[in-house]
């Protein structure tokens, strides 16, 4: 057992501490939000440089090397910036796709996804499916050697900007049976594909996809039809980790903000730091940050866990502790800062956003607990 | 001891009900549904037919325009209002500047202000909070300095909500730099059109505008402006924020809440069927029922104990209603968020998402839901925050 | 709406303060509770000349009238003190028994109850019940004109005292139906009666009692055979407005002993009442009794509700804040209170023990919540 | 990064196991089944068995007869025994005073007293608190006054656990009156049976003989007892006080209360069916596991830097461990007295209910809980309170 950083992974962590200090301030990132698309092009070519956009992925595959730890490195830097670039949806989570899917043109998309060439959307979620992620009522039917796809996704990180989307569609089973789920690259501008961008409650960029009549060859399908889910579930755990290092980061931004409010705002005569009932509070914020801390690198030593349930229960374990973690420490970061805590140009007011949308991404914590529940009476 | 409402109250409250269901204008009755919020021509418009209806000043003296209602009576109307929901009677008006007109100000201020006041003729917002003051609001700084008839104020004032509708605005003003802090302030009503006064927006966490900054700069406001006794303005605040604590609690406005909530739960799935049928959203609706019925009956101990002491004075047991009432009006508002679900991540407020289908049917009550759990994280916050309240608790009550 | 009590509940309201103020002082208590047999018989007498063993009985049937507001303040006082006597276990619960059946021979039972000449006692819980009202198991067999009762009861308040023990037993029905529970009135001493007494959690004295082929009359059934549930839900719904009654009395000592304990317990150079973090959270335990106080008021006001459903779900409403009332300010006064509130002497571990089992009885807050659910199902 | 056992400390684990299994009296075993506590013989019976194999004390430098084992393998020992459960070495000896003696004290103490304080053939207490300080230690009375070749010592120590079975008592003395509050205090050692030492039982609320007031009437006790520098005393209590801190969360018993309660729920009836299938009680029950997990990588982690750094100085971190871990153990304390329900009403602790066939199943464990329920509420108060370790924190860490 050895919690400590390894010389690679220090610096893997100064480097992208560096850069965030760097290019990360408040008004920057307002800035970055305002561009199109949403995000900064530029960051994400200094991403790319770092390294960054092929962490994860084998060097034979033309990655950076790296495991989720060192993702969960990375998500914690990009926590504390709240940075709008689509890191976690295209990389990681879409990136998962590639990560665990065995398919022609595999390494050739690695490459162009790791110099920052091409930017991937998973298009899964639908209105009804509500966090469940066999839920998926999208159709794809047999046509000729390939699939027609109807459907519609939402909450699509980086879809309008995505060059390649991968797409969930039924090709059987019922509504939520994990069995007959497919997953096909679609590329941008393809006929039928109707991308709406629209913003998140933290000010991300999503879109809703809409399919209507899709025709897609063979080559589409990315591994084998109807045996889509375990590799959605493994790149969904992919992301599970990095949000919790991004959790972590953001809740140390929250704290950190916080204290310092406190210590320097006078009130009653004296600074707010003084009243025992507001250290207190922050006591227990720093408890909460640290027991999230410690579930964020457990999540990252289990996601490779080859066992499903093993996995997928420690998942759902993190996922549990984080979202609990947010609650408190983003509630409390807001009543602590008072009135400038609702207002949006205040930092601490977008670490709110941006921990209550962290709540829900993924599942939030009921979702995961009766997921927890339901693995245990399956045995 | 007796606990129903008598068949009298009975009836009133009926006949709330149908007022509001007959008089309320669909649009302003639409928002709700989409979580949105009113505007200020929708205020005016609903606080207008109140008033013609005699319902706009709920416990003025009749002389002054008050419906002449007893403490349930008027305790009812609001929990309709809110549970309808409809707009309420502005507060800043009804609760807080027209009582100090009425009890401390001149004949000709009365006769003046009053009507305009009671019809929103004349919308007033209140210039309390300072930058530098927070929940120490006798730490003011603005400034009033005497120039024959007029007062020039400097100075600037924060969190000042609806300002950007408001005619006038009611405010606090330091007449005596060298008194200590409590002493030398005095309470003057300001024509926000007077050359001077600059309104700033601050835009809150749902990305709304509701609230502003205030700049005063070399306003001149004519003596006969300031209520009361130049220097006692303290004691007018005192009497202002203490008036009418009963309905701070808000049960109506989170009972509303509570409804939506499971109604729209009926159109949500988890992973076992629907979410109204999940175990533990139905307890939490439970939970916080129950909590609300226990808030309801403190609120009514309260009222009751007050008509009977019936000494003006606040009562700081009225802190567990700002106390509990925040509290339950952020639970509330969670809740309708939780039913969101993943739908809650789009930022819609008052729109529809980019998925049209859902437009169509009741989930487009369930948009804006988000934004509106940001905002009510403000419940705890102004009007004395929960520590304040907490204070308040362990010195007046608990002795601390 | 009126909040105010009338003048002869404030006289009657006094007269109880008085009594308890002057009789109960803790080395009192413990004196009562090692007397045979765990309580006062001279305290019981007391209690009869201010008439409040006939409180809650028409006057026509020899009681001394009252409603269940009236029973609701003089329970608060009893918490207060922590009353030994088995007032709320014979009087409130067996004598609710009396108060909701029509059987022969009940004016004659109530003048002896309200004289202080009878104790009764109501036989309900099994072992494997668990607060389930309708799970009886013990049977009683038709035999001849009269019946052959089985079975076994524990938490029997005043078991070992009782002249009469009010049995519940099966007639018909499963174990968890409604119909086909009976109730039958069994002298002390009653062949095949055997009454083992034990102490209870907050040191009350109960007892387990076992019916071994015990023959009883015709006329020892109390209303019709297989009828008994809706009077024992009433007389359940009685004892839990008592026992809020008695909580709120309870949270109030609570309060009070952990407030001077605050103001003159000084550490680290002054009173602990300085300190903000534990003035907080008094204060919060002030909200937990107010809240809790207007929760009895209610169940008092909802007690006579002659609609079943209606009655059922506020006494359920009442007993899940009282609950959460007790859990939160028995915990915190015992915390408050440092090491000596955790001493069998000091009277915070006392209160404590009295809250935990309040909590339990009629039904902890778990089987409250879940028992307006079932209702609210029920529709 | 490596998360993971290695085989080594895997290998190692189940040595442990099969060393619990193999050589835990049945009669001890019995006892947690019970809920029932372990008497002093039970105590050392079991650490003379763990002193035999070398295991009493698992921190211990090997010349004094500590096993060699790392941290982690420290912490797997401890969770073992916990989780078993069996005794734990007793931490007076071995986490408290052991360390004093092996760091402060002379050639002469560590030779008389090392092997067996690690053997517990004395067996020490701790006279640390006093009637007038409570959380705060350093406000002690008791006085030492030089005559000779001995102290004299006068005063009354107070949650004295253990006492009543204690051979010796490491006391905190004040030997300068004059210094200031944490100067001019020694750290003695006591024989329990000089003349003067009288021990009054506490009895604690779960009814049980736990805990004593000590009272020192003369005692006279030689100079040669008292370990390191006269007035150095308040060092070596910090010393001792942040010593093996990581042990504090008791994970281990908190896991092994969790796995109770399920078993126990197995055999009792809810509304709907067994609580095991409860889904109210079933997400608690995850909810503690969660909790724990996140406190045992917590712990590792703590452990790891203590490691790391290997600066001996207690790490203000350590409180999270204090903080969480008690509160997990009162809740998994809670959880099992919930199983309980009704059933716990009656007072039964270590004995049988009058009802008998219940003693003859599993259920026997139910009785007991709620006295264990009780005493868990001093899991917050002991060893600093959760209020002082959140000053700790707020203080040491947040640098308020």
């Amino acid at each position: 057992m050895d919690f400590e950083l390894s010389s690679e992974q220090s610096m893997l962590k100064d480097s992208v501490d560096r850069l965030i200090a760097q290019r990360y301030t408040q008004e920057a990132r307002e800035r970055f939000k305002a561009e199109a698309p949403g995000w900064s092009r530029d960051n994400w070519q200094q991403f790319a440089d770092l390294g960054l956009l092929g962490l994860g992925f084998d060097e034979a595959l033309g990655g950076f090397g790296g495991s989720m730890t060192d993702t969960m490195i990375v998500a914690e830097a990009f926590g504390g910036g709240m940075v709008v670039e689509p890191w976690l949806g295209s990389v990681v989570l879409a990136g998962g796709i590639l990560r665990h899917a065995d398919f022609g043109g595999r390494e050739e998309a690695v490459a162009a996804l790791a110099e920052g060439s091409r930017i991937l959307a998973l298009a899964h979620e639908e209105e009804g499916a509500r966090y469940l992620l066999s839920r998926v009522s999208a159709k794809a039917d047999k046509a000729g050697s390939g699939y027609v796809v109807n459907g519609r996704k939402i909450n699509v990180i980086a879809g309008d900007s995505a060059d390649t989307l991968f797409v969930t569609a039924r090709t059987g089973g019922g509504v939520q049976d994990e069995d007959g789920i497919s997953i096909f690259a679609v590329p941008k501008g393809h006929p039928g594909v109707t991308v709406e961008p629209y913003r998140s409650i933290d000010g991300a960029r999503y879109a809703a996809v809409t399919l209507k009549g899709v025709e897609l060859p063979a080559a589409a399908l990315v591994g084998a039809a109807g045996e889509g889910f375990p590799i959605l579930e493994k790149a969904v755990g992919d992301a599970i980790v990095a949000l919790c290092g991004e959790a972590v980061g953001l809740m140390e931004a929250m704290l950190k903000t916080v204290v310092e409010y406190l210590k320097t705002r006078n009130q009653f005569g004296g600074p707010l730091g003084r009243f025992q009932a507001l250290q207190h509070r922050s006591a227990e914020m720093y408890v909460m940050t640290e027991q999230a801390r410690s579930m964020a690198i457990y999540a990252a030593a289990m996601a490779s866990e080859p066992d499903d349930r093993e996995r997928r229960r420690a998942m759902s374990f993190a996922k549990v502790q984080i979202g609990k973690s947010l609650h408190f420490v983003g509630q409390y970061a807001v009543q602590m800062s008072g009135g400038i805590g609702v207002t949006e140009e205040y930092i601490i007011g977008q670490h709110f956003k941006r921990s209550t949308a962290m709540e829900r991404q993924f599942g939030d914590t009921d979702h995961h607990l009766s997921l927890i529940d339901l693995l245990d009476r399956r045995g | 001891m007796d606990l129903s409402y008598t068949p009298a109250e009975l009836v009133f409250r009926e006949e709330v009900r149908a007022f509001i269901r007959d008089n309320l204008p669909e649009s302003i009755r639409a928002k709700a549904g989409l979580s949105a919020y009113y505007d200020g021509s929708d205020v005016r418009t609903w606080h207008k037919l109140l008033d013609a209806k005699g319902w706009a000043a709920s416990h003025w003296p009749m002389e002054y325009g008050g419906p002449g209602w007893s403490a349930v009576q008027r305790y009812i109307f609001m929990e309709e209002i809110l549970q309808a929901p409809a707009p309420e009677p502005l507060s800043f008006n009804i609760n807080m500047v027209g009582p100090v007109v009425y009890t401390f100000g001149s004949p000709e201020q009365k006769e003046r202000f009053l009507p305009k006041i009671r019809s929103l003729d004349y919308w007033f917002c209140q210039g309390f909070s300072e930058p530098g003051a927070g929940s120490d609001l006798a730490a003011l700084r603005t400034s009033a300095v005497r120039e024959g008839d007029d007062y020039v104020i400097n100075g600037q004032k924060i969190w000042t909500s609806t300002a950007h509708d408001a005619d006038w605005m009611f405010c606090l003003v330091r007449t005596d730099p060298s008194a200590k802090k409590q002493e030398g302030i005095s309470f003057v009503l300001i024509d926000m059109k007077t050359p001077g006064v600059t309104v700033r927006p601050i835009i809150t966490i749902d990305g709304e505008h509701h609230t502003n900054e205030v700049f005063l700069d070399n306003v001149r406001v004519p003596v006969v402006n300031r209520v009361g006794e130049e220097n006692k303005g303290w004691d007018y605040a005192k009497f202002l924020l203490g008036n009418e604590r009963t309905g701070i609690a808000r049960v109506g406005l989170s009972k509303g809440r509570l409804q939506r909530a499971r109604r729209l739960a009926e159109l949500s799935e988890v992973l076992d069927g629907k979410l109204s049928e999940d175990p533990f959203f139905r307890r939490r609706c439970i939970e916080l029922e129950i909590e609300l019925k226990a808030l309801e009956v403190t609120a009514l101990r309260i009222i009751d104990r007050q008509r009977k002491r019936n000494d003006g004075k606040p009562d700081p047991a009225s802190s567990i209603l700002k106390l509990r009432g925040a509290e339950t009006q952020q639970f509330s508002a969670e809740l309708v968020a939780e039913v969101a679900g993943p739908l809650g991540l789009a930022f819609t407020h008052g729109s529809k998402a980019p998925w049209q289908d859902l437009a169509e049917d009741d989930l487009t009550a369930v948009l804006g839901a988000v934004p509106n759990y940001f905002l009510s994280r403000a419940a705890t916050i102004y009007g004395g925050a929960s520590e304040v309240q907490k204070n308040i608790i362990s010195k007046a009550i608990l002795g601390f």
